[in-house]
């Protein structure tokens, strides 16, 4: 984990509500397990005050690049989408837990709700890279809220659904599920809001297969010292506070407390 | 001025510079050794420690405000033994002196704590009177001089590391606090601890924080904080630490003038982990540029009143 | 909902929207008279007004902090008879309910000031027994129970127009003091006033204001101020008026949720002199699309305790 | 006085600390006097929070625009040396009371130090319009804190000082106050540093001179409601306090209360 300014190389909006950004981050670049994310300053300014953390979307360790791929939801995100490209950003990292891939080799299915699809790039391209075969599900409300569905075959079959049938199937994420053949898979891995993580856990568990989550937390510091991003997680009726910052972002999916 | 004299003196302690860290920001440290050389710190205040492991508040626990944090950690802590077993070990090798915030819900509670950490190899003690977040005990003891001055002389009586008091804001007279806590034996007052705080999550309509109320920290509070700071140290004669809303070496001076003998960095940690280690160089440029030596511009703005 | 009921009662005076404008930040109204419908406002309640001239503090008066302003004004005012006789009669047909802020140095001063407006067409006072600028009287009134009392039973002695009670953050336990300004007879609370801070000035190395501390309004505050309301007002039966950073609809219903009646806009005149009339707007559409009427929201957030 | 979001026709960087900003603001540039200024939001964001005011350097009130010449000190000009064409600017105006122009021809004398120079633009070309003869004199610590110098002999007679002798006179704009006939003038107006304005006004006094100053406070509300901009006036022993925004930022020299 390093800190560094950080050379945005581009930016490129590719949605109404999304933004590619790459930046020149060597030092960082050089290990990163898919999942792990940056903790990223904004702006200059003392408002926004804090960080904001964007998983690493892809990397490549041999140009020395970084790309992260973002929603603008409040003010922090609206600053990031003005940077201009030639500025210095100011990131930490990387950060926190990743994807585990757990096998040499094998078939994983990789589900993401939303903006949820920005740790599953990087993860999709490094299990191809290890000769995993890949199944990729991206949902959303709406095709403004997908990005990189189009280019995300390149790493395995895709298939996609928007709630308002703007692309792909008409319906939810979990409405495809059907689709995959569940009982052929080694590794699920997802990320997106918690309803729906907690619906695809109902659905791995019942089919038997492995769950691996990347959570999502208002972050202070990213790096376990302000205790601030909790999760419980271990026995329901007594359960342990951990750090999505370093015990995760991703967490096994069995592990997480659940709501109701 | 080639080296200006940047130490400071709390009581037997010499720290090499005045820039220290906030407990609850810094962790145990530790987690920082990667980004900047902890040696080089005037101290390290680790994270509040109690007198058994306590898992804290539920979340959400933090949230933004303008300029500002909002946290309701409620002192989650791994408790004093294995402080002292399993963390303490691996930070005193960094050879930064370690100051251990202390935190206990009766006054008994501080002065075992006071007593457990006497020959552990820590610098001094840090006790926080002034917690907001928990329910028994810390806020009580923070507003109120003549139970504040008994937790002093529990913790006093119990140990002969330095004893630096950490003062809670969210009360009508910080001076009679200050000036109680120094007759108790105080060798240092620290301030401010967070102001009491909330935001409402309009969409939910409910608190944002599973606490409701939190601590207020960062920029925001500096006007706050300053003006603490001013008050109190034109009032006792031992130095006071100063802490709130500093980012940057102007932010410092700023404590410094209005006589703060050393400072702490806090929320400020979280916006940029090397904040302290860019303070410390800016303070030294600043007295070597100015050929002072750190002392003299302590409460350097009081001579203007 | 087409038309949702925004209308506020405190005591015999009903306003037809929540959103107030802040003593102090609005002047005397006229001067927004070009940018906003001045009668569409809830209340305008004017600069806080003495007995006597006040020419107020030495500059600087202002200086720009985090997210936040600190003001040492020093209560500038023409005084209740220039007041009357010159301001009023140009104010009175604008036609929407004033409220004047009222400080003295003395119990006295504060009676014969609530007789004065008795019967000059304004719409309520706003006793403020907590504006930290002015060396005698303010602060003290309003941070001793007690004292606070019997101001309010003071005014209340010799006037029949509502009494809202402005209530300083300074204290250790704000609602001690709204309890206690409740039973001596305030028809309302307002709050919060200014947090008490200064700012130095690193190049001078000298306070940055004139009167060396100055009162921090603006989001910086809002936190503390969220609080202040939401412990006021589930201990008090009168109406809260919160105020305390607030720029936007959103802020205004964070407020609200909070326990606060009705809710008035301050710094935010200077960064957007229209908020008060968007806030307005606002809070009618939220009103209309969730389909309520302003006093279901009032206290919202509570239920969820 | 209104408030306007105003659309960026240009901005242009002049020197490394000078930048120049063309505004639409038809309603706003209608009624414009020489010395107001305009009060502008420079962000988006909580901090900076205030609006920060600046002289109209320039308006034309058929074209609808205005423009403002500013200095990049702190983070509000900063934000605003950012601001892109297209983007739109909140801004406040046209307030206080600017230059007044006494008579209906006469010879004048424009003083500025440093950033200064910006409201004597807009007053140099009223008075051209209006025949009167115009005398300028310029001054700054260096080149790259004169902005127009070289535009400004369009208006009239220009004289230029520097401290480091990079541009025009080596010397301060008090050195180049004997050049001037001041037998011949009929009003001075100035806008600089107090030290300037007060060491003006002991010349002017001198030669018998009515002398204009633009005053700098810092200011909250930027129309007369807050109080906070105050500037005694009147006499020494007794002075009253005035408010810069409303009652200025023009004041008869000789109602200033001048420090020691
Ligand atoms: C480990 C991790 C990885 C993430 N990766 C990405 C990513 O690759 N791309 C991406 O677009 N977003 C990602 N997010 C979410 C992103 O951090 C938030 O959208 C961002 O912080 C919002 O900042 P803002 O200033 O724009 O919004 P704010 O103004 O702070 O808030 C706008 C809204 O977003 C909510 N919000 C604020 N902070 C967070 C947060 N940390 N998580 C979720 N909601 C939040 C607020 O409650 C509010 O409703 C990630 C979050 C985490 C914890
Ligand atoms: C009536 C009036 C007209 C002005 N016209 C112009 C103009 O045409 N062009 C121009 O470049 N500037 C002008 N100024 C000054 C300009 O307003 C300040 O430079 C600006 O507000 C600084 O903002 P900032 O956020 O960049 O600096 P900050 O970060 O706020 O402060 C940087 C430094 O500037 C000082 N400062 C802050 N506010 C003011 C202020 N109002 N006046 C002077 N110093 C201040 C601070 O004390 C600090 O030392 C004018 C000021 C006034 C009062
Ligand atoms: C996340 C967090 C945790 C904190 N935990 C503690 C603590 O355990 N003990 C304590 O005395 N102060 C604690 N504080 C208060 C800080 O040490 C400091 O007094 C305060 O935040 C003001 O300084 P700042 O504005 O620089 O953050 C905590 C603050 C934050 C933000
Ligand atoms: C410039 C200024 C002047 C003020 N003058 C008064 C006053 O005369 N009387 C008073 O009761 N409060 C006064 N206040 C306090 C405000 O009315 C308000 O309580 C406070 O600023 C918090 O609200 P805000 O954050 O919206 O500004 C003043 C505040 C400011 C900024
Ligand atoms: S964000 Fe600070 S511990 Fe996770
Ligand atoms: S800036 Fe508010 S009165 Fe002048």
């Amino acid at each position: 984990m390093q800190r560094t300014f950080a050379k945005v190389l581009n930016i490129e909006q590719l949605t109404s509500h999304y933004f590619l950004i790459t930046l020149m981050a060597p030092q960082l670049a050089r290990t990163v397990q898919p999942g792990q994310f940056l903790h990223v300053r904004t702006g200059e300014q003392l408002d926004p005050l804090l960080r904001r953390p964007f998983s690493i979307h892809d990397w490549h360790s041999g140009e020395g690049t970084m790309q992260l791929l973002f929603q603008v939801k409040g003010k922090g995100t609206q600053l990031l989408s003005r940077k201009q490209k030639g500025e210095q950003l100011d990131v930490l990292g990387p950060l926190g837990n990743g994807f585990a891939i757990t096998k040499k080799k094998g078939k994983a299915l990789l589900i993401g709700g939303g903006i949820g699809e920005a740790p599953l790039w990087g993860l999709a391209r490094t299990l191809k890279e290890a000769h995993w075969e890949v199944t990729i599900v991206l949902g959303a409300a709406k095709q403004t809220l997908l990005a990189r569905h189009n280019d995300f075959s390149q790493w395995g079959e895709t298939y996609i659904a928007t709630e308002d049938g703007s692309v792909g199937f008409k319906g939810r994420v979990t409405n495809l599920l059907p689709l995959v053949a569940a009982e052929h898979l080694d590794q699920v891995y997802a990320c997106g809001p918690k309803p729906l993580l907690a619906a695809l856990y109902t659905w791995t568990n019942s089919n038997n297969l492995p769950l691996q989550v990347s959570l999502d937390e208002v972050m202070a510091c990213g790096m376990g010292v302000c205790l601030g991003c909790v999760q419980p997680v271990g026995r329901k009726e007594a359960p342990v506070l951990a750090k999505v910052c370093t015990d995760g972002p991703v967490f096994s999916a069995e592990e997480v407390v659940w709501d109701d | 001025m080639i080296n200006p004299d940047l130490t400071v003196k709390i009581s037997s302690l010499t720290l090499k510079n005045p820039v220290m860290t906030a407990s609850g920001t810094f962790g145990f440290g530790l987690e920082f050794a990667n980004l900047l050389d902890l040696s080089s710190l005037g101290a390290v205040v680790v994270k509040g420690i109690t007198l058994t492991p306590r898992q804290g508040n539920p979340g959400p626990r933090i949230v933004e405000t303008a300029a500002g944090v909002l946290n309701a950690i409620g002192l989650e802590n791994p408790g004093v033994e294995a402080f002292i077993s399993d963390i303490l070990p691996e930070l005193l090798p960094h050879a930064v002196p370690i100051i251990v915030n202390i935190s206990g819900n009766t006054l008994d509670e501080y002065g075992i704590l006071a007593a457990r950490l006497n020959e552990t190899g820590v610098s001094a003690l840090e006790v926080n009177i002034s917690c907001p977040n928990v329910k028994e005990g810390g806020l009580v003891f923070g507003t109120v001089p003549e139970q504040a001055a008994q937790v002093v002389a529990a913790v006093r009586a119990n140990t002969r590391l330095p004893v630096i008091v950490k003062l809670s804001p969210n009360v009508t007279d910080i001076v009679s606090i200050s000036k109680s806590v120094e007759a108790a034996g105080a060798d240092a007052v620290s301030l401010i601890n967070t102001l009491l705080g909330m935001a409402i999550d309009t969409t939910k309509m409910k608190p944002v924080l599973g606490n409701v109320f939190g601590g207020l920290s960062g920029p925001a509070v500096k006007p706050v904080a300053l003006r603490m700071v001013w008050q109190v140290s034109q009032a006792v004669s031992i130095p006071v630490i100063g802490m709130g809303g500093i980012l940057s070496t102007e932010d410092a001076l700023e404590f410094i003038m209005a006589g703060a003998s050393a400072i702490a960095v806090g929320t400020g940690n979280f916006v940029n982990p090397q904040a302290t280690v860019e303070i410390i160089s800016g303070i030294n440029s600043y007295c070597s540029e100015h050929e002072v030596n750190l002392k003299d511009l302590v409460g350097m703005a009081w001579e203007a009143n």
